[in-house]
């Protein structure tokens, strides 16, 4: 048994995480989120310079042609450092459609430019309240052109196209429904940047009217596609969790380590210590998961279903857990702009929503499980 | 047992309904009482300005500071009627928000320790609210261990010479005076070197300095003190007795922080109550009334300590420290609160622009705001030491920094 | 405002606790607790001595003719001393029907006998799994006679009578339940000892056999006469729950206090500390929930089913978690036998589920509330 | 990253297969299948004896104590092969459960600490199991303060006396031999008083007391020592070092307790799969899918927790204290999940007859052996404090008497 990432990975691993610890510094992540740039577009070009965008992108489409297991390692660091770039919505939602869908025109157009940071993709899967469901997807697709509004699209301001969910038939089955590729710089494409609650990931509302949109795999597949799509995306966010976690966990502990009170370092009192001793636990029940996750997505197992549902779950909550105990632990300078803490809050509290809700993905393990079971 | 006023309470009840009725300002009454955890703000008009003529319409007519002597500017009310004048007051309570401190802290500590001529001056034009006041306790390096604080106060003639820094001032920006706890000898144990004072807040060399909050917002201040001057007829107790006094202060800090604290449940419930979930009705949904179920009884059991706590105070009784568990309580409640409502709403939860604001951005200001809540007025850690050391006998924390002179006692924990 | 027990009503408190404390030691519950006796008949005998099992009975049928709120806080004390007597079956379950639907000969037949401690009386509710619904009352009655099972009891072995809920209709609707007072020693009855989570409190399967039963109240009233009984029962037995807890934390905190571990008191660690702290807050807010029930169930209001759903979720959560937490208190001793702790535990799991689970009170309330507001 | 064995380990789990199949004793595997916490028993068997049975036909083939060396009664094999054999056996390993203190703890404490000639006599029998052993540590005084500790043993010649009392002796009614930390020296601080031996159980002077615990059974015993009296060269380490001794028997504790360690959820998810709720089954509902998804991937945690050690064993690496999360995590959780399932029953959960032993029996039986869980092998809060401490490196607690000779630190908090 080696259920462990591979030495080439652990390197890759220190390499991405030197990058960003050079290019990604908490100083170079304020910059965007308050306000002063859309994303960090030197991080983005110097990712793809590392091949950090493509690692999982075959080699005939311009990528690296590792693996998924590289990408989680990347992942990790990305959510470490609390990247402000376009990466899970291009690298794990936009170009995993691709591959799991695109023809190979489309992965010709696309890939080799996602790999080379020359373009940003999102997936415009929500249309306002509510989870990733058949029934939620109203934006319609007829001869050739969208019509409907997308709300939350992430990174949608800045994406140069979409993977679009559109409605083709009304059966009320799955089949319904059908994805597009969208060009956003093209016609019949309105984006409008939303406040949200984690500034350095944008948030926007895209309206389509009369676009002109090309089918990405069959029509009639689209949500077997997205399916897919969202639960690679589980295990890859996972990561990007347990490294959010990992880090606010460490900086709590340093914190507990340099602060005196009392004439004493606080990491002494035990009230501080037991509440770093449950944000370890959780982040290691969480990262656990996550490679169950990982080896399920890089083996395409049978298990990846559930396996990405329990993954999700448990780093949602631990990103949670360790952010807010983060602040907690830092007292009040903790709820200082100026401190770093709250910028995990808010990507751990943003994080926690953009696959659809905590109680969407409990009920999907259960639904998972039960099925397995039956199996 | 019963929720009824005695004759003498419902008499005084009576003339402050009908004096209120009268006299509020009504056009702001809905946009208070909708105004929740981290955002209480007015569309049309300055919340200061219109909070300051609702306390001056008080005091002009004997409603500011109930419970203060008629010479310093109160009514000399018992704490019940104290506590009769809130309920009626109801939402335009949230006014006195930028007075809680200057009423609830720096005023008995004056009462308490300040010259009577000074009280004369100083106490009824803070009751009026004309005159704003903050409290300068906190600094940097002291946090939760108040009596850290490093802040110098050097004897020069008939003066004291300030130099340091506080932090964590709520309002020190609008404030005209303030209460300062300073060290004045550092060679001796940290809780005997520590001296109050008041002083003008305009004094040459006082800097205020915003804080920029996690949430965005700025409620509270840094203050920086460079050779402030203070005259020593401003001290406020003997020299090296100013922990003494501090204590007063902050006594009364967590009886005026005990009450209405904000728990996220109505909002949620009310939420719940109209939300339509993927499968249907959200209030219809065993998921959703499990978690609703045990915010209500939390909720529902804060409201009735706290009514225990006002029958307590009618009988003339002294309400304990009990009262530190409403903070204690909200404030992680809150935080559960606000992440869930946003969860309701699935991916839809992260935007908060203007056209959400009174959904998802109410939800939003609470789930960035709840963080101070549980730190402000005490960590959940120091109420949980208060309620397990003074209500339940435990023994203190070991201090090991109790017989060390404060300047030998160590300041970095590592390297 | 007065949200507090009299004078009078505190001083009958410390009465209470006096008598239990001499009457009602650990020791003497061991005796029932080790199966040395069903119940602790001097204690029974006592408690009616004292006046306090018809204290909230009217005068005309041989009680004390105070009223709730003297109950609540005999209850309390009944709690605090795990009282291992069938008080709550006896005095909250079958006396209360009485009082709601009994006919005037029917209490004097009963109420005098409860009030004197010569009659000992139960509700038969349940029939196996399940909460208190109409539909899962299957016994039935016709022409005055009795088939069916119900199980649990709550003291059914020691019971002389029971008020038991039958099936007279099949419309499917809550009128189709009605209620009969059973004389158990008589005919058709049926009644076998069950092992249960907390031996000081027997309970029984009861099987009626063409047994022959007098109607309580009017035919097809039994479920809203149920409901209104189940009510004032909670808020009852919230005050035994809020007497265990507090009971609880108190060997808690003594513990804490008295025991050295490491050179110190352990109640000078923040983790036992703050665990105490944690009880405490719990064990306050399911008093104050409790005394609003009280307060309710006193006057009568309108706000009684809200106000008992909550004092009940309250005061079960209280109780289980002061219960758990001071065995943890006490480290290995509170998990001997020899130690009193398991009591407290036990009592507070089985009081959990008495008159229906935790779940399902949860929904009660969520349903009243929502009545409420509609209101 | 994959599960699968290298070609080495491939073959030995091959061959250990085989031998298994060959040789369990399979009328009982269905019944040790499903055995949970609080009641593994046998219906019509005694399972000391095919638990000793088991032991010493493993012993003959060489399966017993797979990692000792030979030359004790091993078979020299490597950590990740004594896993491999773990999960080979699978549900037989329950039948090990009396000889786990003896294999994980006194063993390894032997091994290290006894003369050559020790060794060889007494770790053969003690891998084939023909002779039990337990562990001495814990005293009523103790606790988590195990160095706390009061029995005394003084030198008289060549012998050592011993008086005092133990508990918390697991399976000490069924040992033949025990490991016994002693205080030589009450004069010097309280680690460094202590001497370990080991000890033949039958010796006059040893009485063993069953302790009844919380939920009826007794799993522990009390031991009471008077005048006991043992021979110098059963010794084991320094006079002074039992501390250090100690150290290495409580590592192995750790090591041994991590793996497999119950939760209760599997048998949740099979009893909520089968069940129906008043109105529907409880699996969909979703209250109930809320609570089974929280704790399904806690389980699963704990589970890829422990693959994640094995890996790390498997390339010859050392599992840290990492592995105290698995006692910790479960020990709430499986009190949790009880109270759970009996809520889900309704007022019928608190029956718990042997007509209901399957179901709510089961769960009844979790509940009451829960807190014991959350205490033996360390409470809860000291497994916290080895997260804190050795793997995120915060500080000790303060320790006060650390520095004071043993017999002068007070042994009772009030009066």
């Amino acid at each position: 048994m080696n259920f462990d990432f591979s030495d080439d990975q652990k390197q890759l691993r220190d390499q991405a995480r030197k990058f960003l610890t050079e290019k990604c510094s908490p100083k170079a992540v304020r910059v965007v989120l308050d306000g002063r740039a859309p994303y960090d577009k030197a991080l983005w070009k110097g990712l793809a310079e590392m091949g950090f965008l493509g690692v999982a992108i075959p080699e005939e489409f311009g990528g690296a042609g590792a693996g998924h297991l590289e990408l989680c390692v990347i992942a990790e660091e990305m959510g470490r450092a609390n990247a402000p770039v376009p990466f899970s919505s291009t690298v794990y939602l936009a170009a995993e459609a691709l591959l799991i869908a695109g023809s190979d025109a489309q992965k010709k157009k696309w890939l080799p430019a996602i790999a080379s940071g020359e373009a940003i993709g999102t997936l415009a899967l929500f249309e306002g309240k509510g989870n990733p469901w058949p029934k939620n997807v109203k934006l319609t697709a007829a001869n050739g052109v969208l019509n409907g509004v997308k709300k939350p699209v992430a990174d949608g301001a800045i994406a140069d196209f979409a993977v679009v969910a559109a409605r083709t038939g009304s059966s009320g089955r799955e089949n319904d429904i059908s994805l597009f590729l969208v060009d956003l710089k093209g016609a019949g494409v309105e984006v409008k940047s939303l406040t949200n609650l984690d500034p350095t990931r944008g948030q926007a509302e895209i309206s389509f009217k009369d676009c002109k949109a090309e089918p990405l795999g069959a029509a009639g597949d689209g949500w077997s596609i997205l399916t897919q799509v969202l639960d690679r995306a589980a295990v890859l966010c996972a990561f990007e969790q347990v490294g959010g976690a990992d880090r606010a966990l460490e900086m709590g502990r340093d914190y507990a380590l340099d602060r005196i009170a009392f004439g004493r370092q606080i990491g002494s009192f035990q009230a501080i210590k037991h509440m770093l001793a449950d944000m370890y636990v959780s982040a290691t029940l969480a990262r656990s998961n996550s490679y169950y996750g990982a080896w399920a997505l890089s083996t395409n197992a049978a298990e990846l279903p559930e396996a990405a549902a329990a993954a999700r779950i448990s780093a949602t909550q631990a990103f949670q857990h360790c952010a807010k105990n983060n602040i907690q632990v830092h007292g009040g300078m903790g709820f200082t702009w100026e401190f770093d803490c709250h910028m995990y809050y808010r990507r751990a509290n943003a994080m926690a929503l953009g696959l659809g809700s905590l109680t969407y993905w409990e009920d999907q393990l259960i639904d998972r499980m039960r099925k397995k079971n039956a199996a | 047992m019963n929720f009824d006023d005695t004759p003498q309470e419902a008499e005084f009840r009576a003339t402050a309904r009908a004096w209120i009725d009268a006299n509020a300002p009504k056009q702001y009454e809905d946009e208070l009482r909708k105004s929740s955890l981290g955002r209480t703000q007015l569309k049309n008009a300055n919340i200061l300005e219109v909070a300051k003529a609702w306390q001056k319409k008080k005091a002009d007519a004997g409603w500011a500071c109930l419970h203060w002597p008629k010479e310093y500017g109160g009514r000399g009310s018992s704490p019940i009627e104290r506590v009769i004048w809130q309920q009626e007051e109801g939402p335009f309570g949230k006014l006195s928000h930028m007075f809680i401190i200057g009423h609830g802290m720096c005023g008995p500590t004056m009462m308490a320790f300040a010259r009577e001529e000074h009280k004369r001056a100083y106490l009824p034009p803070l009751a009026s609210g004309e005159k704003v006041w903050c409290q300068l306790f906190s600094e940097p390096a002291g946090g939760s261990d108040v009596a850290g604080l490093r802040t110098r106060a050097e004897k020069d003639g008939d003066e004291w010479v300030i130099n340091g820094q506080k932090i964590w001032t709520s309002g020190a920006h609008n404030s005209d005076y303030g209460i300062l706890l300073t060290r004045t000898d550092p060679t001796v144990p940290k809780h005997k070197g520590l001296t109050m004072f008041f002083l003008d807040m305009k004094s040459p060399g006082v800097e205020v300095r915003p804080i920029k909050q996690a949430s965005g917002a700025s409620d509270f201040n840094e203050v920086y003190f460079t050779n402030v001057r203070i005259p020593d007829h401003q001290r406020l107790g003997e020299v090296g007795d100013g922990w003494n006094v501090s204590l007063t202060t902050l006594m009364n800090e967590r009886m005026s922080i005990g009450a209405g604290v904000s728990t996220g449940f109505p909002e949620l419930f009310e939420y719940c109550s109209s939300l339509i979930l993927d499968d249907g009705p959200a209030i219809e949904d065993r998921a959703v009334r499990a978690k609703l179920a045990n915010w209500a009884v939390k909720a529902s059991g804060l409201r009735y300590t706290s009514m225990r706590a006002i029958s307590a105070l009618s009988k003339g009784e002294r309400p304990g420290p009990e009262n530190s568990i409403g903070k204690l309580v909200a404030g992680s409640m809150i935080q559960d609160v606000a992440t869930y409502a946003l969860d309701l709403q699935g991916a839809a939860g992260v935007v908060s622009g203007p056209e959400d604001a009174e959904v998802a951005g109410r939800f939003q200001a609470m789930l960035l705001r709840a963080p101070g809540t549980r730190v402000e007025g005490g960590t959940d850690e120091i109420m949980r030491n208060i309620i397990a050391e003074r209500v339940l006998g435990l023994p203190g924390d070991i201090r090991v920094d109790k017989d060390v002179p404060f300047n030998k006692i160590p300041t970095k924990g590592r390297g």
